[in-house]
């Protein structure tokens, strides 16, 4: 925490030293087209109580036995997910946004559903073929191993065999209850 | 009853296995894409990220301001100061942008690319092959569909400056029509645009179905460009555009045909809020509903070199009566704005952090929708 | 001042409700790549006493009569400028990163040196050819006219007539005094 | 007295003018680009932005860490998972990248750029025509020069992975060097380099000036990719490379010749610092000075998945006594550290808010040094 309590330190500090009508031009100055640096704190970001994203609405999966945000990085399926969430950016937690392409080649995760207590295989899927969705980055790392073991490494571009390399987002497909828990 | 049994089974089976049964969860297919209606209900919007950090990496993003989930629908890329318009008529998306084939060298290509509004593909692109087309910041202004959206108006700058003709059936580049001393494409009659110029007057263009100029108008100087020059993002309500002075002068052009007329002005302000120095500003400031409103970002102690910064409120004028009827104090300060076709009309505005708030046009707030990290959507266009 | 006010309130709420441990780690998750989207609020950014950004060291000209900062957006010579300031990019105020080309083709503003009280004409030259520097992004307008008068309009992307027109920064290049005040 | 005569002067000069005299600024010449020195001073460091929201556009940034001004130096492109090496004995820069003719779509063009460090332009590039190099978020490992500069090895990854040999004299690409079910390239005697693999063991493969493969060794398993395998970023002390475990073991591998020797592991961690969960963890966590010491970013309460969060300490070993020498508590999370090889070395943090701060080996704050808005450089290369 102590670095939560740093950081919310220094902001109230610099805010309160800012009071002048010329520094509010001055920094709007600077602020219109500087935004693009994003005005939220990660700790503003990350600190939903449901572990979800400012500015992204809630979701369900409709699946019976499914329970969960597929727009948080808490959901169930994402324990070994890196990048941004396909159910933020026009997808789902098992498809891809219009216009991008599932990658065909993947790596796999094995993530226990709360709502049965057993392990499923998830295959994160990359979707491929537009920039980056910018929505909902999200990093888990269980059971994630190094690069020398691919299929379980979440730091490749798994955009693989897709007419273009460049990542968009990722999913997190069940393909089945795992056999060895 | 109903709950009591409910909670019974529930701590029965905690006891017995600690989780209800449910159903197992089905493998799910691979590979899925999904996709959207050729037809976007009118809560949609179409936000435009230009990504000052990485322009060669924007993107328009299609998003329901109406929606509490699922709001973010899709996007498609936009390269390096890129324009954007939608077609209504024919379910496409035209993009104007430029690619390097070493990312930010290398050789240039301009195209027009041309997406499917039901599959967000790039079905097609026509290259420009004179590389020419205008980069500067995105606005509504630099890329038209006219005449029944058969035409696809494209803003040359080199800096000279000119006005490309492609037709959208066939893809093909019909003519070039020079605007020497004027810049900009506001459409004007069936076949036609009108420019601002630099001398405080305006040119207009007509053409004819094999994009051959037939018609020219050269509007002699109506605004001073020194003293109180027209931002040159006007508001459209029908075929007239409003464009709005520094210090808060309206002046309505009627371009229903293709030699434009110069309406009267009227004034955002009272002498008092004149004397507070209240003025429009902000990027897309200005914008208008069904009902012949205007919305107006408007900023007080306003100065030289304010009307870029946005403001804290948006006031809503009915362009017949040419009085405010409404004043919207914004939660944060608006930078750009736009307002929905729906029904129920919704005020989307592009904050000053570069979240969209959404209001309804009694300035209600609704919600806060996030385009994405490090996104800069100034330009916001709603169904057309 | 009512905009950063709530900008507050709402950050230092956030941060009250961010208190277990799990939710720490739930943050970091999203923290760790997330953090991209910058973590530094836009006041915190701006409200430098100075007018400088926060991480970016303070220069001086080094010519007589040329006061101010170069890495500062209230430094005079960028009266009219948008952009990055190329002083926080390897440049100085009117000499690009190394690496870019320098745009021939320009637009002027006329910005007053308070070392001297006189009105000087500058040249916004922009730099070309490299990615958006992404240091000291700033816009000041004025004088600032639309862009139906170009050479006094500072929307425009003035790399024209150089081997790439990708934008990276933007300089303010003295010129000269101006004769009409 | 002589101050009073200068209050003095100046008194007289604003009473008669208002201003003081000064010179008149002098017209500045156009064009005007900055240069650098062909060798830089050994506190430069290269920041590796990888953009995630935008990866095509990429950076490599130069700064100068014990600067106060004018810390950043330039910087040069790298899209698309690009990866980045500076040669120490030509005045080069390498970076492997992969662009598409449409900016995120169409033809896709893998390329080694080579950039001269003077003026930072690109003056050369060498395709790579099977367009198969690893797009892997980005490390050390996966581009390196061997054998004084004269190779630089490039990692393939289709997923079959290689090893690409090119001639950096040339810019030939002399061979590609299959090295199945390992990954990452660990340089390895003059001519040759190691891998990791996913079995726990390791391949070494040496090649001769023509880049063709002279010697291969696969090293039995040695550690538990399942139970607690090594991280794939060693730290580097001379030709022995450090690998640490997920949970804390130090696996030092000697890799002064083409045949790898695996030596003796120790730990970071006492039993009670063990029972706390104190992990290694981060992006590049791991770094060594000139003195042989260890710098590794730790956190408490390490599991299942933290290994990749960073941590709030870093700890410093000497590698001869395998002892902890100092704990250094940092003001904000690490991410990924460098040291750089100044006559006083300084500690560079990547903290979690993606800002450079600046210790001292001692753990003394120097300053914080922003890369840019929106910038993500986790990957920090000292001067080679």
């Amino acid at each position: 925490m102590k670095f939560l309590d740093k950081l919310m330190e220094r902001s109230s500090r610099k805010v309160a030293q800012n009071t002048s009508r010329r520094h509010m031009l001055t920094n709007l100055s600077k602020l219109m087209v500087g935004a693009a640096a994003i005005p939220l704190l990660p700790v503003a970001r990350a600190s939903e109580a449901t572990g979800g994203y400012p500015g992204v609405g809630k979701q369900v999966s409709g699946l019976d036995g499914d329970p969960g945000d597929p727009t948080s990085c808490d959901y169930w399926r994402y324990c070994a997910i890196d990048g941004f969430l396909c159910s933020c950016c026009g997808g789902t937690a098992s498809s891809c946004p219009p216009g991008t392409e599932m990658s065909p080649i993947t790596w796999i995760g094995t993530c226990r559903n709360p709502a049965d207590g057993k392990d499923y295989i998830i295959s994160y899927n990359d979707c491929c073929g537009k920039t980056s969705c910018g929505r909902c980055l999200c990093n888990r790392n269980e059971n994630d191993k190094p690069v020398y073991r691919p299929q379980a490494n979440n730091d490749i571009n798994w955009c693989l065999g897709t007419s273009s390399s460049v990542y968009t987002c990722s999913t997190g497909v069940v393909l089945g209850v795992a056999v060895d828990g | 009853m109903r709950k009591i049994l409910f909670n019974g089974i529930s701590a029965l089976l905690f006891a017995c296995c600690a989780l209800p049964v449910v159903a197992e969860l089905k493998p799910e297919p691979i590979p899925s894409v999904a996709t959207l209606p050729a037809t976007y209900p009118d809560s949609w919007i179409f936000a435009h990220d230009v990504n000052f950090n990485s322009m060669i990496a924007g993107k328009v993003a299609i998003i329901d301001v109406a929606a509490d989930a699922k709001e973010f629908k899709g996007f498609i890329d936009a390269s390096m100061m890129a324009n954007f318009v939608e077609s209504k008529v024919k379910p496409r998306l035209y993009v104007a942008e430029s690619f390097f084939s070493r990312g930010t060298t290398g050789t240039r290509t301009d195209v027009i690319s041309i997406y499917d509004k039901a599959t967000l593909k790039r079905i097609k692109e026509v290259v420009l092959p004179k590389n020419n087309r205008a980069q500067i910041v995105a606005s509504k202004h630099m890329l038209k569909l006219v005449d029944n959206d058969k035409y696809l108006l494209i803003l040359a700058f080199t800096p000279a400056t000119s006005v490309i003709v492609m037709d959208t059936d066939t893809g093909e580049l019909l003519s070039e029509l020079p605007i020497a001393g004027c810049n900009l494409v506001y459409p004007a009659g069936d076949k036609g645009f009108a420019s601002l110029c630099g001398n405080g007057g305006m040119k207009a263009v007509a053409f004819d179905e094999s994009g051959q100029e037939t018609e020219r108008y050269d509007i002699p100087p109506f605004f001073s460009v020194e003293d109180d020059p027209l931002f040159d993002k006007p508001a459209f309500i029908g075929s007239t555009a409003y464009f709005l002075s520094y210090k808060s002068q309206v002046q309505p052009i009627d371009l229903a045909t293709s030699k434009p007329k110069i309406l009267p002005t009227w004034s955002l302000v009272s002498d008092e809020e004149a004397a507070e120095n209240w003025r429009p500003g902000g990027w897309q400031f200005a914008t208008s509903d069904g009902a012949q409103k205007l919305y107006v970002v408007m900023h007080k102690d306003g100065y030289n070199g304010s009307h870029k910064f946005g403001g804290e409120e948006v006031w809503v004028f009915d362009t017949q009566s040419q009085q405010r009827i409404q004043r919207i104090a914004l939660k944060k300060n608006a930078f750009s704005i736009e307002v929905t076709r729906s029904a129920t009309p919704l005020l989307v505005v592009t904050n000053t952090e570069m979240g969209l708030d959404i209001y309804t046009t009694d300035g209600d707030y609704q919600r806060f929708i996030s385009v994405g990290d490090s996104t800069m959507p100034i330009v916001l266009h709603r169904g057309r």
